[in-house]
């Protein structure tokens, strides 16, 4: 099996063009890719469009973030689609004074549009948001007598995605609810950058319990930032 | 006449009661996460969680919180034995499916269309519909569960929504602290009516059409 | 966590009705489970509809058949729609005798139509089969000047699947290549029954680690017949 | 002028060319399958296999098969260090997405606007497309392995397939025992030619439009 290259945060950085699109992983937080994100926002690229569950937590009082709410505090993005922006009361800011551009979809629509995108179908069906605002402008079809939805792909450009482990040839294992969107992701952009806690030597995975085979991820990025190979544990 | 008295418990309680061992009940955010609180030890609900998990445990011991298990509102959480982990894509899956029996959701508004609105404010508040929208379109059984005054007074059941709606005509019931509702051909059908309010005193402070069931009753916890 | 009723193969057998619509796991017949589809032979239940990825293997000199070859051999469905009959003779003879109808849809198509059935899409938009018979009849899409296919949901009353391992709350894992269409049909039909090689305690299954949740598997059934639980070591 | 004799081998040989190390491939059951061994020891391709799986490895040793690692043709096979087991729709997902590489597959028939036909002989023969119409979709590059001619001696390529197609308009490349084509502009481009048969007695004895490429040239092994 072929060996993904295994890179520094900033190399990873490096490769992801200004106003890119940009899949992010993670569900408020919990399984982002936070030193990958980190090093983006260092490499003071920006005019991101970003495709994530949310825009993460950002607290006024305390300072704190999540995931990629840095990023919507430096201004990186362009526009965002996301299913949820309640929890960092920036991006609403932002909306409402016109910076930054929105685009909620329901969290299950975007999950299958993501998976569109990876899995090369061309849109598919949905009840949700059948006569609700998300309608507008979509095509609605009828099929046994019930309204669907027709939603469309949405691939990106860079994937930034999070695994628990890799092994060297790149498949991928998730970590509990930090699984979320980082599967789909992975499919579906042209450049897919993994951070992972742990990179252990081809054929320490079980071949049945790989979350992400191999062929979907181009580089390797350790957690702690060691450029090379070797465990995390 | 009673004066009106917020009671999320009563709410709580009496939504326990749709439940029977075996039912997979997903447990929105805030006043709905409070009925996981009131499920009798006889019956075993399986929770899902839309972030991507079936078979949500109590929160953890202090200390013993694991950055990579959390509930759908970022909160730690623990997974029960027998339970499981899945993508976003699977999560939605079993949603969208009808694999989930019971949504139970906070809503801003409730129509006696069985429409709901309860992700946008324009122009004020705008956090998004994050999975409501799929869960309300998809699990078999959609429960809103709602104080039945807003803090201005007006009541939250409405003939006609008028925010941005989650979703159309898809809500069965609505558990306020006043009483429980079924949405039925375009109206809201009384079953139950708690403490001191009575039917009468419901339909006059509520801003909307009222059938009172036949045999509607008081119900206590 | 509910524990599921581990019954005998003849019980699952008798749960099936006549003319069912029954999806069957397996890809020629690796992953089958051949104890339910032995039992439902043996039923003398017939006109049913088969959704599986094949009609499985039968050699007319030795005899010798997989998966779900001695059922059709037995004359047992009114239609399958499959992916391939290549492999069994005798699908292909009723078929021309006018004694079997036969709809052949793409592998890949087939999952995704059974997949849409369990996963609440009102259908998905795929680029195979344009400009080839299987166009006939069906919507054609087109998005972003590219031409799709219009597949509709694939759903059954019964699925018949095989596991390497439940669990008692009936959560499963596969083997191998044995995965295949399991656990896509485990979501699409309204009774789902698992034949497994080896039922283990609850939690003794990593919940990272599992093909098919436990809400989506109504019976299991072991494979070497005891009706009772226990490890099949 | 020469007679001609089927050979396989020299197909094989040729399409392992294409491969680079990493390229993900699929191989169809019959002559695609014979490419694996013409694969240089430097090389190192990830070969798929539609019933789920990718790192397909050699055949086991006798005894050693496993009823639950088979190939799609039912094969017993192995799986290499670093392979992975899937499921059926995200190895149609791996396919239809443009995750393959190559797919290399025999044909009934091609013609010269790309267009195959591998999966059916109506009234005669319907093995069924099986995974054949989404490989040929969905891979980035489809190859037709294939001998040029049938037995009858016709060539099967054609300028318009008359069999049911498995798909329009997808082939890039045919490789057969008499030459190497591109599919490009409703034309075969000739690159290559095998052993004796030079461009002119290829042209002679295939009912296609072939243009011969200005750089055309003999190949061998």
């Amino acid at each position: 099996m072929v060996e993904k290259s295994i890179i520094r945060a900033d190399e990873a950085a490096a490769m992801v063009r200004d106003g890119a699109v940009v899949h992010v992983g993670g569900f408020l937080g919990c399984g982002s890719p936070d030193m990958l994100l980190a090093a983006l926002l260092a490499s003071g690229k920006s005019n991101f469009t970003l495709v994530c569950n949310d825009t993460a937590i950002y607290d006024p009082k305390s300072g704190r973030t999540t995931g990629v709410a840095p990023l919507i505090l430096g201004r990186r993005f362009r526009k965002v689609i996301v299913s949820h922006i309640g929890t960092n009361p920036e991006t609403q800011r932002q909306m409402h004074a016109g910076e930054l551009e929105v685009e909620l979809v329901p969290q299950g629509t975007l999950a299958e549009r993501i998976r569109a995108a990876g899995f090369g179908l061309g849109g598919i069906l949905t009840p949700t948001g059948v006569g609700t605002e998300v309608e507008q402008g979509k095509q609605v079809l009828e099929v046994e007598g019930r309204r669907f939805l027709l939603e469309l792909p949405l691939p990106g450009d860079v994937a930034l995605i999070k695994a628990r482990k890799a092994d060297r040839a790149g498949n991928l294992v998730y970590s509990k609810t930090a699984r979320n969107f980082n599967p789909l992701m992975a499919t579906a952009c042209s450049l897919v950058i993994a951070e992972v806690e742990e990179i252990v030597p081809i054929g320490a995975l079980d071949p049945d319990q790989i979350h992400t085979p191999s062929i979907f991820v181009d580089y390797l990025v350790l957690s702690d930032g060691r450029p090379e190979g070797g465990s995390h544990a | 006449m009673p004066e009106y008295v917020e009671n999320k418990e009563i709410i709580a309680r009496h939504i326990a009661r749709f439940f029977r061992t075996g039912h997979v009940v997903n447990l929105g955010i805030g006043l709905p996460t409070l009925v996981g609180n009131y499920v009798p030890p006889d019956v075993t609900v399986i929770l899902q969680s839309e972030n991507g998990l079936l078979g949500l445990g109590p929160a953890p011991a202090p200390g013993e919180e694991d950055k990579d298990l959390t509930n759908a509102g970022a909160q730690p959480v623990t997974l029960l034995p027998g339970g499981c982990f899945f993508d976003s894509a699977t999560s939605f899956g079993i949603i969208r499916g009808g694999h989930v029996d019971f949504t139970v959701l906070g809503v801003l508004e409730v129509d006696q269309e069985g429409n709901l609105a309860n992700y946008k404010i324009p122009g004020k508040m705008v956090p998004g519909m994050g999975g409501a929208m799929d869960l309300v379109a998809g699990s078999r059984h959609v429960i809103a569960a709602t104080t039945h005054f807003e803090k201005s007074g007006a009541s939250k059941l409405k003939r006609r929504c008028t925010l941005p709606l989650t979703a159309m005509h898809e809500v069965d019931y609505v558990v306020t602290d006043l009483g429980f509702f079924e949405v039925k051909e375009g109206r809201f059908v009384l079953n139950e009516y708690f403490d001191a309010y009575d039917p009468a005193w419901i339909i006059e402070h509520t801003d909307a059409d009222i059938v009172v069931a036949p045999d509607c009753h008081r119900w206590e916890p």
